[in-house]
């Protein structure tokens, strides 16, 4: 029949890009019941504004904004794409080897106060008797200026994205510890997806077959990514590193972070850490609700 | 009539709440939250004393930045305006200047002189200062040369011409610049803080931004544009009064 | 204050655009003596008002020098422009206080004020002021510095006839009282010949000097009208390159 | 001396990308590229025809947006300024319009009216708007009584009047804002390019710095004062020319 | 045109800050004939100017009324202000030309430029111009739009008397060949003499009518000096409230 044509705002920074590449070539293509075009966007509040205005029908995004539009009356939902989130990076010649050694150093932090992982490594190092809100020299910017502060040895360590940090790894940097590592740190041992496909549900379900498609498509498509070197090569030239070692350690980093979706477990583990970031950010990540709201998940059948 | 016209401040903010209240009414949506829940967020975060502490900290920048800017960029505007050599030399760095990217002095100052107040500040100079030299530039050209003369003959002061010929005549646009100035200040400043601080509005406007938390953005921008009200009421207002009364 | 010598070879407005270059002032000598009283008397638009802002100091893109004896500094110098030049931003009595040197000459500027019937306005701005009280502000700015060269301008025009007397009597008093040198622009040859030690004629531009005569009737006579009179008709009479210009 | 100030203008631009490389040789970073490398990625990216592109793009919008913008502000800061019922009521509006931040009104824009072409420029207009019309506003308030009595009197047409007594006595205060009009759109398309399109300058600036790629950065801001140069000499400064050319 | 009928009882310029209101006119009545020349002698700074810009329509706010006859529509104005009020970024001749409706005037504008002495100074801008050249254009912009009605604020001020008695007679020759109704300002009682059909004395202000003497002598006769001066020696020795004025 027609193929639904689906429309995602890609970053042009992001990995969604490769999985859509990976898509684009392969031979199913035209016997899908669905289309993609990708709709190049600068930055994640870009993706933002573009699926509120329709001009496109999906982003990459996280769960706690869906669970917050969620209960101010928008109609979102998300589907798990990745456990990979960002880590905290020193040089390889630091003295610093564990949070506890974070006190009184220049610690750098992209993505500001309510940044996810800031709020759990925070809570993680309280466990640990370390309050790094008093005891460390916090700089806050943008996560490429962090990245070049780190380089110039002006921070002594960057709590950054993952593809800073996997960039900075192939360098020779150290990982004190990454997003899966803090939760784990603080009991949540399931891996839960950070980011995912974010869409508007009444749209979702009009096009039920399509989207489900799509989502399955897209999962094979990672997995060949990180099974296939045909298929990884081809999204080379995406990743703007030209040594071997950066793009390995980005497949590497990338092909970590899969999950499957679902599970009454993982979504256990979202409840708990939506709970935990709600006390840790004083509601001010996930608004007023006190649950996770009903329907955050879009879930395959 | 002259009665009315004193109420027409009032009138006019009335009716632009009025306008936003409607359209929030008619369009039902979160991403046009009403007045009222926008007056209820700002409430929420003055009495946490969240708002007062960022607006603070971006008021202080906008200060410090404002007064260098202006009285930096008054004085080489006059000595452009004034001296057409120096004004053939200066001209072209100007236009750099004006259309370098906000985002490439800020990031470059950032880069080069650490992630602090002072390169914070000095990225918000860089940006606001060919404007103002630009506006007082165009006034210095248009200086009614009369006066000028009369003040040489009557060996006049360099204080006191300045103060009393050339200020006066440059009056009207230095406010301009002023009121643009404390704009386009503003404009830059968030970008400023978006990219390189852990306080201040534009701190808190990029936060909300990436929740898309529409009522938290405009309770921020109500809380700024009640503060340049209160400038314009307190200071701008009189001094366009005091520069107006000589005329007819 | 010695006397001024005056030696401007050429005076030229250069081009520009369409306007083609204008020769104001050529071969134009003069000497004012230390306490002269001299009036300038040409035809309109032939260069009086460049000549003075020469004399002035205003404008030095000429050919020639201005000397002033031996000395050394410019002498202090009251200017009557033609147009009144007052900062509208500042009341009359603000507008003439502003070029005092010592704040102490609030007797001569009340004095003043009084004479030039403007106490009541001294605190007006000048926009609501008429275009004869601005004139009359205008010449008590220049009076009230105490100048050692006054340069008028046609002060006394747009002033009735009791005023205009009024006021050629106070300056002849302050004249009297502190001689100064005064350079004097006028059309009118009554209040001229009224006025002046020495009538300097001009030729249209470029403007030179094509008679220098003594007033030779005595101060105390030249309230008579018919006296001035005389010597009008004398001057119109005579030289028929003197006489076109009147 | 008159035959040197003709080369002032390329002497000012030696001396600037002197200081550049001087600058740039005894920093030895990456963070400072030289002119020449920089001159080297503005040629790539010329002969690949992206600089093009997105120069292109940047430019219909930013003429779009300015043509509109000092248009309505010109009109509605000469009414303002000459009538005082009108700004004592729109007053408040404008300093409201003036200082709310860029990004609000981006993002409603864009919200309300769709990721399209006409809500960027309508973006870009409501932020420049308010500073056009608070510039010509002073303008309008300093014109000169005695010639607009003498046009009245004379019957001269509005039009007549519009154009030969108060648009020569505005035209300091247009090219003001025209001067820095042109830098502040820039400013702001480029948030609105980051935040909405897919092409132009802003979107090309935002992707070299997430990979901190200064010398891309530079290039395309070069490419960008280049642009405004050209508007400078060939219309910009023509005009003040043809504008100052009554003065003595 | 018909009569003109000028009512003001009371023209006051509000307070505005330390400045005290000031009533400029109070009681004034008076009616212009159809064609009349008709001269204000008054002090300076007695509301001349301010009558003017009333009957000019260009200052609405005072209590009274101007009637032009049955005329439903206002005449044609030509009115020469005490400042020649030219734009300095029109050349000579662009100011002049802006005012007229009609281009066909090129004509007229080219005789008055040169009964004027301008023609040369046509395409110069009016920064380049002595203000007595300035003065010239602003008169000749008032005769070239064939005014029914002309106000003369002292327009012949800064002219050399040959100049000024030249564009006196070019005026008389204009208003016998298309008679215009003329209200010229002047502090000189000889030229007042020379030109008006009738003197209009007027009172420091609040300014009112204090006398209104038709010039008896025959527009034929006032070539001769001596006739003006014979009447001008009747007013001064006349009434002691006209005499003060003068
Ligand atoms: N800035 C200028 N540029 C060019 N020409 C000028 C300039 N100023 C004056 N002129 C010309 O120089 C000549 C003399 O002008 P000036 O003002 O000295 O005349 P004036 O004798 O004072 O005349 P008036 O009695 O009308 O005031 C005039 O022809 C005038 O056109
Ligand atoms: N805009 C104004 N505001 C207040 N007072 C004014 C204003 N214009 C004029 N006056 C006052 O009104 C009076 C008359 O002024 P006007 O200009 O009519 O005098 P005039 O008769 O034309 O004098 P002159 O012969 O000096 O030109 C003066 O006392 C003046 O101070
Ligand atoms: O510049 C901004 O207002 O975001
Ligand atoms: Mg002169
Ligand atoms: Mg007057």
């Amino acid at each position: 029949g027609d193929q639904v044509p689906i429309r995602i705002g890609v970053q042009v920074a992001g990995t969604s890009g490769w999985e859509l590449s990976a898509l684009e070539h392969d031979p199913q293509k035209a016997v899908r019941s669905f289309t993609v075009a990708a709709q190049p966007l600068a930055n994640a509040e870009a993706g933002k504004i573009a699926l509120q205005s329709g001009a496109v029908d999906m982003i990459v995004s996280d769960w706690i904004w869906v669970s917050r539009m969620r209960a101010s009356g928008a109609d979102l939902t998300f589907y798990p794409y990745s456990t990979t989130s960002g880590a905290l990076t020193v040089p390889g010649d630091s003295p610093i080897k564990s949070i506890a050694d974070l006190k009184g150093k220049r610690l750098g932090i992209a993505g500001g106060e309510l940044d996810k992982n800031w709020l759990l490594l925070k809570a993680l190092a309280k466990k640990e008797g370390v309050d790094l809100e008093a005891s460390v020299e916090k700089v806050f910017g943008a996560p490429p200026l962090i990245d070049q502060q780190l380089k110039l040895g002006r921070i002594d360590a960057a709590l950054n994205y993952w593809h800073f940090a996997a960039r900075l790894e192939a360098r020779g940097y150290r990982q004190i510890i990454d997003g899966k590592g803090i939760l784990q740190g603080l009991g949540i041992t399931e891996p839960v997806a950070n980011i995912g496909y974010v869409f508007k549900q009444g749209w979702a379900n009009a096009h039920k077959q399509a989207v489900n498609d799509f989502l399955h498509a897209v999962e094979n498509a990672k997995k060949q990514l990180c099974s296939e070197d045909q298929t990884w090569r081809n999204v080379i030239p995406m990743l703007k590193a030209n040594d071997h070692a950066t793009q390995d350690k980005l497949r590497q980093r990338y092909c970590s972070g899969i999950v499957q979706a679902g599970g009454k477990a993982g979504q256990q583990a979202a409840e708990r850490i939506y709970r935990l970031l709600r006390e840790l950010s004083g509601n001010r990540l996930t608004g007023e609700a006190a649950a996770l709201q009903p329907g955050t998940f879009w879930t395959l059948d | 009539m002259n009665r009315l016209q004193k109420f027409f401040p009032v009138l006019s903010l009335a009716a632009f709440f009025a306008i936003w209240q409607g359209l929030a009414f008619s369009l039902n949506s979160t991403l046009l939250p009403s007045p009222l829940m926008v007056l209820g967020v700002f409430w929420l975060e003055l009495i946490s004393g969240q708002l007062t502490y960022h607006l603070g900290a971006t008021l202080v920048r906008l200060i410090v930045s404002f007064t260098i800017a202006m009285l930096l960029g008054s004085a080489i505007g006059l000595a452009l305006g004034r001296l057409k050599k120096l004004d053939a030399f200066f001209d072209n760095w100007l236009v750099i200047f004006l259309n370098i990217p906000a985002l490439v002095t800020i990031i470059l100052c950032y880069v080069w002189f650490g992630l602090n107040e002072a390169s914070a500040i000095l990225a918000v100079v860089i940006n606001k200062l060919p404007n103002v030299v630009v506006t007082v530039r165009e006034g210095a050209r248009a200086l009614d040369q009369d006066l000028l003369d009369m003040a040489r003959c009557y060996r006049m002061s360099r204080l006191n011409t300045l103060q009393h010929v050339i200020w006066p005549q440059l009056h009207p646009f230095l406010m301009s610049a002023t009121r643009s100035g404390l704009a386009l200040i503003w404009k830059i400043i968030l970008i400023v803080e978006l990219l390189g601080r852990n306080n201040g509005v534009g701190f808190q406007l990029h936060l909300y931004f990436q929740l898309f938390d529409v009522a938290s953005i405009l309770a921020y921008s109500i809380a700024f544009v009640i503060v340049i009200q209160g400038i314009e009421y307190t200071i701008l207002k009189p001094l366009d009064k005091k520069s107006q009364r000589w005329r007819r | 204050m010695t006397d001024i010598r005056i030696d401007i070879r050429e005076k030229v407005f250069p081009a520009v655009g369409q306007a083609a270059a204008h020769a104001a002032i050529q071969d134009f000598h003069l000497t004012l003596h230390s306490g002269e009283f001299v009036c300038l008397v040409g035809p309109s638009g032939c260069g009086k008002t460049t000549l003075l802002n020469i004399v002035a100091g205003l404008d030095r893109d000429y050919r020639g020098e201005i000397r002033i004896g031996r000395q050394q500094a410019l002498p202090k110098i009251g200017y009557i422009f033609q147009n009144p030049r007052l900062l509208p931003w500042r009341t009359v009595r603000q507008n003439i206080e502003l070029v005092l040197q010592e704040s102490s000459a609030g007797n001569t500027v009340d004095f003043l004020l009084e004479a030039m019937r403007l106490t009541r306005f001294q605190h007006v701005y000048p926009e609501r002021l008429s275009l004869g009280m601005s004139r009359r502000v205008a010449i008590i700015r220049a009076f009230a510095i105490d100048p050692e060269l006054l340069l008028m301008d046609e002060p006394f025009v747009s002033l009735d006839p009791p005023t205009a007397r009024q006021v050629r009597e106070l300056l002849l008093d302050l004249w009297r009282k502190r001689p100064h040198t005064v350079l004097f622009v006028t059309h009118d040859l009554r209040e001229a010949i009224a006025l002046a030690d020495r009538l300097i004629f001009l030729s249209p531009s470029p403007m030179s000097v094509i008679g220098d005569i003594r007033v030779p009737i005595e101060r105390h006579l030249r309230q008579d009208e018919n006296e001035i009179e005389a010597f009008r008709r004398r001057l119109l009479d005579g030289a028929p390159h003197i006489k076109q210009l009147l």
